[in-house]
């Protein structure tokens, strides 16, 4: 399998400690009908590290990282991004942040080529072809570049959604359970990943229930339970307790 | 900068896409355009059979069989972008919502386009009405006709496609404010059907045109709201 | 308690503007009495375009703003101005029937676009109700009833035009009695029940509006109460791992 | 149905529905308040 290429963003360069935090959210809550899906979580990611986003089903992983992607508005707190607030300056947050949900978002009826080119096209990516193709090797699909996403495997898929990532220039990649449904190799790939991400200055968290595997793979970890940081460690991120009694950060207002 | 053509740009690449998937998996099209024949074929017996009165009511029919259709058509379309959540992959692309909105509302205009053409030829030929003679308005109209269904579908799909019971949603959101389109297509295919005779054709043409320029800016101006959940 | 002195005062002008339209006024020459109804139809129809100009304008409010209180105001126009073409529609057709001979005159550019806003609306009320999360809701209502006002006008020339343009003989409607030959007592007995059914209409959309806000406050203290309780639970759990340790 | 029916018929629906309306109000709002005491 060739090296991974990795397009670096010039955000990315520099000293990990002497850029903004990756990521920071203040008192960050979501409710949904019945249930708080986050309960005011306050973190802090220096820019560069990558982070393990750890804790059982329903911690509040996959709403955290929805959050920081810019597609879930919170219900109170406030998140930002590189420095920048991810409500208010949605559109510069989403120039800086690639997401990997549980979902792949493909296309079923375009071959895997096509849905590159189509992600290549939004994403504004450079010399396209030579990207797209370069992409499809790196996750081991060039052979099935021309096959259909329809008849694609779930492991197959999230190779070309990884794919999808490195078209574009993140400095901050939010991935939601990565090893989901890969084989051996492609669990290797995204070890190989990360390590590339990690050595670019990348920032990079990691929704997964794949503790050891990611172990010396990353900087530090972060644990939710039922919507709150119940522990931190390593190197890279610190959280603190939410103020009792609700937000310091009143919603609706404050969160336009 | 040139911001406008990469938006073009990017509603292009969104449509084209739409248009692929289209004509591999003919999700939109088939099902709606025999959908629109079974429309018309019940047409044909609840005011059968006297042919007068069938040609008579022939351009209503028409278009109630295109705007039922164009439901359709437009709502598989964006289920389209619900099968692999890939509406919320769309939102995350660093480019202006406007400009998904137009790449979508663009490839439905595609599909209604054909969807319009198809019905109008077989209205022609059920209800025995002459629309050779008058091509080119009735072109103009199914094309205008086919942008405005397109523009609100569009949209309301948007509203309706992360809800509950959106079957129904959908279509008794969408059919009050087509009304106008509705009622100035009809006009406008008769009095084209009919040589014009009062000259008005002219005046309901523009009125589509309207409707369709103020319904795209309000879908341009809002569909981003739909899209952050 | 304004509010209240409010609705006592609304009360007797709608009252006495009912007595007056129905016993004080002179019937009209051509229509007779049936042109009594002709006032609190037009003020419904008034007063129903209104409510959606309100509901449109907090829609907007709340997109801009993100207050939940300008949701509330919108819903409230949506809902009392539904009631108010409800109201306006059935004044129509009890108007129609005598003067035209049929309850439903497709001719009426008034009736017809009236009865699609109605359509508009209950569909806006339904989107509403379909939602549950808060702040979703307000976003879906907010741009469904901000179309909706967009479409109202041009709902409106069609339905002219389309009349209009076809060449029909012009009949009478509702608005014909305010032809500057109309007597004035008939001008002045519709701006009085205008302004009884607007004051009506305020109070009404006061204490509509003090629901909408009473619900919106307890939504928010059950979301708050939830919060506090998950925060208190884990505080708790932390006390007790450092006293163990 | 003479006129008269027709004019009652109106007035009593549109006075009958905003008294209707008002006092249903009325009621929400005692039930919302009642129920926010509860809460407390």
């Amino acid at each position: 399998m060739p090296q991974t290429t990795i397009y670096v963003s010039p955000r990315s360069f520099g000293r990990p400690d002497a850029r903004p935090p990756a990521v920071e959210t203040t008192e960050l809550a979501r409710l949904f009908a019945g249930s708080a899906a986050l309960a005011g979580v306050t973190l802090r990611v220096e820019g560069g590290r990558s982070v393990a986003l750890l804790g059982p089903n329903g911690a509040g992983k996959t709403t955290l990282l929805r959050v920081l992607a810019t597609i879930l508005r919170s219900s109170y707190g406030s998140a930002r991004v590189d420095g920048l607030d991810v409500v208010r300056d949605a559109d510069l947050v989403r120039e800086r942040v690639a997401y990997l949900s549980h979902a792949t978002g493909l296309y079923d009826d375009l071959t895997a080529r096509e849905n590159l080119h189509f992600a290549a096209a939004l994403l504004g990516t450079e010399e396209p072809a030579a990207r797209v193709e370069r992409a499809l090797l790196d996750v081991g699909l060039g052979e099935r570049a021309d096959d259909r996403v329809r008849g694609f495997s779930a492991g197959m898929r999230r190779r070309l959604a990884l794919g999808r990532i490195l078209l574009g220039r993140a400095s901050v990649v939010l991935l939601d359970e990565p090893y989901a449904a890969l084989d051996r190799d492609g669990m290797g790939l995204v070890d190989r990943l990360l390590a590339a991400w990690k050595e670019v200055g990348v920032t990079v968290i990691v929704a997964s229930h794949a503790t050891d595997r990611l172990t010396g793979l990353l900087d530090g970890t972060v644990t939710l339970d039922r919507g709150l940081v119940t522990a931190v460690s390593g190197a890279g991120v610190t959280s603190v307790a939410p103020t009792l009694g609700g937000t310091r950060a009143p919603a609706p207002e404050a969160i336009r | 900068m040139n911001g406008l053509r990469t938006e073009a740009r990017v509603a292009m690449a969104i449509a084209r896409k739409d248009a692929v998937a289209e004509l591999r998996g003919r999700h939109a099209t088939v099902s709606t355009l025999f959908f629109a024949a079974v429309v018309l074929l019940l047409f044909g017996f609840a005011l059968g059979p006297d042919a007068r009165r069938l040609a008579e009511a022939a351009p209503g029919l028409l278009w109630l069989a295109i705007v039922f259709a164009g439901i359709l058509a437009v709502n598989r379309l964006h289920l389209l972008e619900t099968d692999d959540a890939a509406l919320e992959q769309l939102a995350l692309y660093p480019v202006a919502r406007r400009a998904i909105y137009a790449g979508k509302a663009l490839g439905g205009f595609a599909v209604m386009l054909v969807l319009g053409v198809v019905v109008l030829g077989a209205v022609g030929i059920l209800f025995a009405v002459d629309i050779a003679s008058a091509w080119l308005p009735l072109l103009s109209t199914v094309i205008l006709g086919a942008m405005g269904i397109a523009a609100v579908g569009t949209f309301y799909a948007g509203v309706t496609v992360r809800m509950r019971a959106r079957e129904v949603m959908l279509p008794l959101l969408v059919l009050p404010v087509l009304a106008p389109l509705l009622l100035g297509a009809v006009r406008a295919t008769a009095a084209a059907l009919a040589g014009d005779p009062f000259g008005e054709l002219g005046a309901w043409l523009q009125l589509l045109v309207a409707f369709d320029l103020i319904m795209l800016m309000a879908g341009a101006a809002t569909y981003g709201f739909l899209l952050e959940d | 308690m304004k509010t209240r002195i409010l609705g006592f005062v609304a009360l007797a002008a709608v009252v006495s503007a009912a007595i007056v339209g129905l016993f004080v006024v002179p019937p009209d020459l051509n229509q007779g009495d049936a042109q009594r109804i002709m006032y609190p139809h037009v003020a419904s129809a008034w007063l129903a375009y209104l409510s959606f100009g309100v509901t449109a304008v907090g829609g907007v409010l709340w997109l801009w703003r993100r207050d939940l209180r300008f949701d509330a105001v919108a819903l409230s126009g949506a809902e009392i101005g539904v009631m108010f073409t409800a109201f306006a529609i059935w004044g129509g057709m009890m108007w129609g029937r005598p003067v035209w001979g049929v309850f439903w005159q497709w001719e009426d550019p008034r009736l017809t676009t009236t009865a699609l806003l109605l359509a508009l609306y209950v569909g806006y009320l339904l989107l509403r109700r379909l939602t549950e999360d808060p702040e979703r809701r307000a976003t879906r209502a907010a741009i469904v009833g901000l179309v909706a006002a967009i479409d109202i006008p041009i709902v409106h020339f069609s339905v002219e035009w389309w009349r209009g343009l076809h060449q029909t003989a012009t009949i009478a409607s509702p608005e014909r009695a305010l032809d500057p030959a109309a007597p004035m007592v008939f001008v002045g007995t519709l701006m009085g029940t205008l302004a009884a059914f607007s004051l009506a209409w305020l109070y009404l959309m006061i204490r509509r509006y003090e629901l909408a806000r009473a619900e919106l406050a307890r939504e928010e203290e059950a979301r708050r109460g939830r919060l506090r309780a998950v925060q208190a639970a884990a505080a708790n759990l932390r006390s007790q791992e450092e006293a163990a340790r | 149905m003479t006129d008269a029916g027709f004019v009652i018929a109106a007035y009593g629906v549109i006075l009958g529905g905003l008294a209707l309306y008002t006092v249903t109000l009325w009621r929400r709002l005692r039930a919302a308040a009642s129920r926010d005491d509860e809460g407390r």
